[in-house]
């Protein structure tokens, strides 16, 4: 699976650009780049429900942060102990990397997963729900109750960012008196 | 068993029918959301009689799919302990914020998320699955973070990014935690997780995946090490949600998920419990040093609420049965009086517009029922015998002594002379001393919110019975003992699921 | 139409030409959910995106005439709703979430169960909160922010 | 083992930028960049060398699948992801309303 390596390594390079650039809306794009490389590894790695939502769900987080930071330009400040804070978070990450690597020498290796639970959902889908697309199934089926969960946490989210941008948050002793009558 | 769903589908379709319907319907969605939070807690004492005569665990297959692919809730000692709180403390914040948040706008959108966290609290308690726990846990988390903003000032936006910012990171160590979970062990249920982790030795893997839950449940739970975000959340929120915040929020979020994931899907090593020990016993006292030069009411009392939460840490790790008991007990009194602190902390924002206490003072005889119930929920707090507080503390001080950490126990004990301190300080400067001239002509608040602190405050004084060995045989004892049986969680959960 | 707002006739022609292809193929996604890849999240985007694309060419003041403020949200409220009442619908099954409708014959629309109308249902909650982005976008940046001092 | 390894590192450029960028969107772009890499390790965790994807075809023998349960959970993952980063997205712009900057160290208004 060289593919797949040559990708990550893509993505990667698109993440680093998007965090290092100094100007915003080319780090957007950057974050675009990375995410349609995500979009092409989900098709390489035989996930292509993944990969249309993914898509979309790309375009419509892109189209939000690029109008958010189009009429944005802004100076980045380095402040007094730069260099020592950057010295600390890479020696935090290097222990987390080294951490997780040594995690992940335990795991089934890449291409073999141990898919106990799976070849349940492999056999009943066909036979019992008659649909025919797996993973709908086990969203909607199998595991609906998280899908449920799923459309609440939207919710919430759509509800909340209406709160947020409320005009008025409190209200005055004049708002009451116009309520009132 | 048949009514285990309606603790979801009761919240999440008030929260939905709210949003559709109540606008600029303020009285319905005061009376609709008070039905509901009642009949969510009248569903909670339900269910604690019925696990009683009901010997071992209730299950209740989502779907009718059972184990190997379905989603299955799980109701433990543990499980409707932590419900009856919630729903509990909801139902009262719910009674407390139909007077208080006249103050604010769009009320029904106020009760729609409000509805929201409660049923993402419910969910995370009754899951038995490890996915489903983090999804309903986002739904709660999503819909406290827009509260914390309600009021869409600077202060109250700038304390919403940093808590949803340290929140999001929380929620991504969760996740990849998961992953790892699930590469290694190939199943979500966590019972299912359990009995085959019990079959491999610790190895890097499981270290990894128990730092990262740490890291992720700890920034929730708000210990010492993950508090930042506390002390800007708590008083940027309206008060309700204040009380909401500290009082069942951290614990439901944070603390039951650590136990459950801990206790019963991992199992307690003695590093782990070394680890928790000194993680409760840092926050105890770096909460309580840090409490005592606050001026901000409700900033006082959220570095309390660290403070107190260490203590329910340490008692959890030490892990004798008396430990947890005192620990679990903790939890409940904490929950009753840190919710009715924050409440008095808005009765008195309500009725005088500041929280500062400096411009405060001699309010007893201007608020005499947010008065004496403050001075109740402060005696409790602080360890005064007669109160439930003391019990709790006592309990744990002495499963201290008892297994041998003769050290934490002096900290313990340190940490409740600063409670005393600070919230003597926050007696004397709010309700004692000379009236200012700003503050002549306050009024007591209205009736629903003396309501509930009252009710609140009779809690904090009748709390210390449910110690009693008749009554914690409902409600303490089983929940303790689904932490201490640390293999029965798994064995119970799948032998009914493969019964039928 | 006011030929002033958004961009220019050659961009609002292939728009108007456009968006009943992109409607139909949401539409579609979102329909064989159960036999094909996409589903209710996919579709409803999809849909979204439509409404997008025609805001970007004509303007916002077309699409806030078009799709108020209180539509996108009791569509929204509309779809959670409705998921949540086909899965209490379940209880006909004997559970919550059970699978009750027929199960029709493999590789029909018309098979599976409960997945296209939960599909539909998540779609619906999707296109709201498509448009709800969309809603974001514009209000926010009608406020002016503060000048600055540098 | 490669493979995972380069999804860690893509885990931790993004945490490096909610870590240690001052400016809200950076850090959002951060948070962005750590799903990308969860959602990705979830899926190479559930792929099997030369497998199929999840998707019955008519007339067909069933040989070797993907495993689809990461999938599904990937599919959960990134929509509420999706949500929180529109609600992060919504309060940023509505600070910068307010402060008139997206850089967090000109945002204090609120001390320790």
């Amino acid at each position: 699976m060289i593919e797949i390596n040559l990708l990550l390594i893509f993505i990667i390079i698109a993440a680093i650009a998007a965090i290092e650039l100094k100007d915003l809306l080319s780090s957007v794009v950057a974050v675009g780049v990375a995410g349609f490389g995500l979009v092409i590894s989900f098709l390489v790695l035989k996930a292509p429900d993944l990969a249309i939502t993914q898509l979309v769900v790309e375009i419509l987080c892109l189209i939000i942060l690029i109008r958010a930071t189009i009429k944005v330009d802004l100076p980045f400040s380095t402040s007094g102990r730069w260099l020592v804070n950057t010295i600390v978070t890479m020696v935090f990450l290097a222990v987390f990397l080294i951490c997780g690597y040594k995690a992940l020498l335990n795991l089934p290796s890449f291409g073999n997963p141990v898919m106990k639970t799976s070849v349940f959902y492999l056999d009943e889908t066909l036979k019992n729900i008659h649909a025919t697309n797996i993973v709908s199934a086990i969203n909607l089926n199998f595991r609906a109750y998280d899908t449920l969960g799923e459309a609440t946490a939207l919710f919430a989210a759509a509800i909340g960012i209406m709160t947020i941008l409320r005009k008025k948050g409190r209200l005055t002793k004049e708002d009451k008196e116009n309520e009132s009558k | 068993m048949q009514f285990i769903p309606l603790l979801i589908i009761l919240p999440l379709g008030a929260a939905f029918f709210i949003s559709l319907a109540g606008k600029n319907k303020d009285t319905v969605c005061d009376i609709f959301s008070t039905v509901i939070t009642f009949s969510l807690f009248a569903l909670s004492l339900f269910f604690i009689f019925t696990a009683k005569t009901y010997p071992g665990t209730l299950v209740y297959k989502v779907g009718g799919g059972g184990l190997p692919g379905g989603i299955v809730l799980v109701l433990d000692g543990l499980s409707i302990f932590m419900l009856t709180i919630i729903n509990f403390i909801a139902f009262i914040i719910n009674i407390f914020s139909i007077n208080y948040m006249n103050r604010f706008s769009a009320k029904y959108k106020f009760y729609t998320l409000f509805m929201l966290m409660v049923g993402g609290m419910n969910g995370v308690v009754i899951t038995g699955d490890i996915f489903n726990l983090f999804v309903f846990y986002e739904v709660a988390s999503i819909a406290s973070y827009a509260l914390v903003a309600f009021g869409t000032e600077k202060e109250e936006l700038e304390a919403s990014l940093k808590y949803t910012i340290i929140g999001v990171v929380g929620s991504l160590c969760i996740l990849l935690a998961i992953a790892f979970l699930y590469a290694y062990t190939s199943s979500l249920n966590m019972a299912d997780i359990s009995l085959s982790l019990a079959q491999n030795n610790l190895n890097s893997v499981v270290i990894f995946i128990s730092v990262l839950f740490i890291a992720g449940f700890g920034i929730k739970s708000a210990i010492v090490p993950f508090h930042a975000w506390l002390p800007d959340a708590h008083p940027a929120a309206p008060a309700p949600i204040s009380a909401m915040l500290s009082g069942i929020f951290i614990k439901s979020l944070g603390i039951y998920t650590l136990c459950r994931i801990f206790y019963n899907v991992f199992g307690m090593s003695s590093g782990l419990s070394h680890l928790f020990m000194f993680l409760g016993a840092l926050s105890i006292i770096a909460g309580g040093l840090l409490a005592l030069g606050q001026s901000d009411i409700k900033r006082l009392l959220g570095y309390s609420s660290i403070s107190q939460v260490g203590y329910i840490i340490l008692g959890l790790g030490i892990g004798s049965p008396l430990a947890i008991t005192g620990a679990l007990f903790h939890l409940f009194n904490h929950s009753v009086f840190k919710s009715l602190l924050f409440l008095n902390a808005g009765a008195i924002e309500y009725a005088t517009g500041t929280r500062n206490l400096e411009q405060l003072g001699g309010l007893r005889t201007k608020m005499p029922v947010t008065s004496a119930s403050s001075l109740t929920a402060a005696m409790s707090i602080s360890g005064i015998p007669p109160f439930a507080g003391f019990f709790s503390k006592l309990l744990i001080i002495a499963a201290c002594i008892k297994s041998g950490y003769i050290g934490y126990g002096i900290l313990a004990i340190i940490g409740a002379i600063f409670t005393i301190s600070y919230l003597l300080k926050f007696q004397k400067y709010t309700f004692f001393g000379q009236l200012k001239e700003m503050n002549k002509n306050i009024r007591e608040v209205p009736i629903f919110m003396k309501f509930s602190m009252v009710t609140l405050s009779l809690i904090c004084i009748f709390g210390a019975l449910a110690i009693m060995p008749k009554a914690a045989g409902y409600f303490l004892k089983p929940a303790q003992e689904s932490l201490t049986r640390t293999i029965k969680y798994a064995d119970l959960t799948t032998q009914v699921l493969y019964e039928k | 139409m006011n030929q002033n707002n958004g961009m220019s006739l050659i961009i609002k022609t292939i728009t108007r030409l456009l968006i009943g292809f992109i409607l139909l193929y949401g539409i579609y996604i979102v329909l064989h959910g159960h036999i094909s890849p996409g589903g209710g999240f996919a579709g409803g985007f999809i849909i979204a995106l439509s409404y997008i694309l025609f805001m970007l060419a004509f303007g916002k003041e077309e699409i806030l005439k078009r799709v108020p403020e209180g539509m996108i949200s009791f569509l929204e409220s509309l779809g959670a709703l409705m998921f949540l009442a086909i899965a209490v619908l379940g209880f006909f099954g004997g559970y919550f979430f059970s699978n009750w409708l027929p199960k029709g014959i493999p590789f029909k629309l018309l098979s599976a169960g409960t997945i296209p109308v939960s599909n539909v249902a998540l779609a619906l909650l999707e296109v709201s909160l498509g448009l709800f982005g969309i809603f974001l976008v514009l209000v926010l940046l009608k406020f002016t922010p503060p000048k600055k001092e540098k | 083992m490669l493979t995972y390894f380069l999804c860690l590192i893509l885990f931790c450029v993004g945490l490096y930028a909610v870590l240690r960028k001052r400016n809200i969107i950076k850090m959002i772009i951060g948070i962005v960049i750590c799903e990308y890499a969860i959602n990705l390790f979830l899926i190479l965790f559930g792929y099997r060398m030369n497998g199929r994807s999840p998707l019955y075809s008519p007339n067909q023998e069933i040989t070797s699948m993907v495993d689809p349960l990461p999938q599904a959970l990937a599919m959960t993952a990134i929509v509420i992801s999706l949500a929180t980063t529109a609600l992060l997205v919504g309060i940023a712009l509505r600070i910068y309303e307010k402060y008139g900057t997206f850089d967090i160290t000109k945002i204090n208004k609120l001390k320790g």
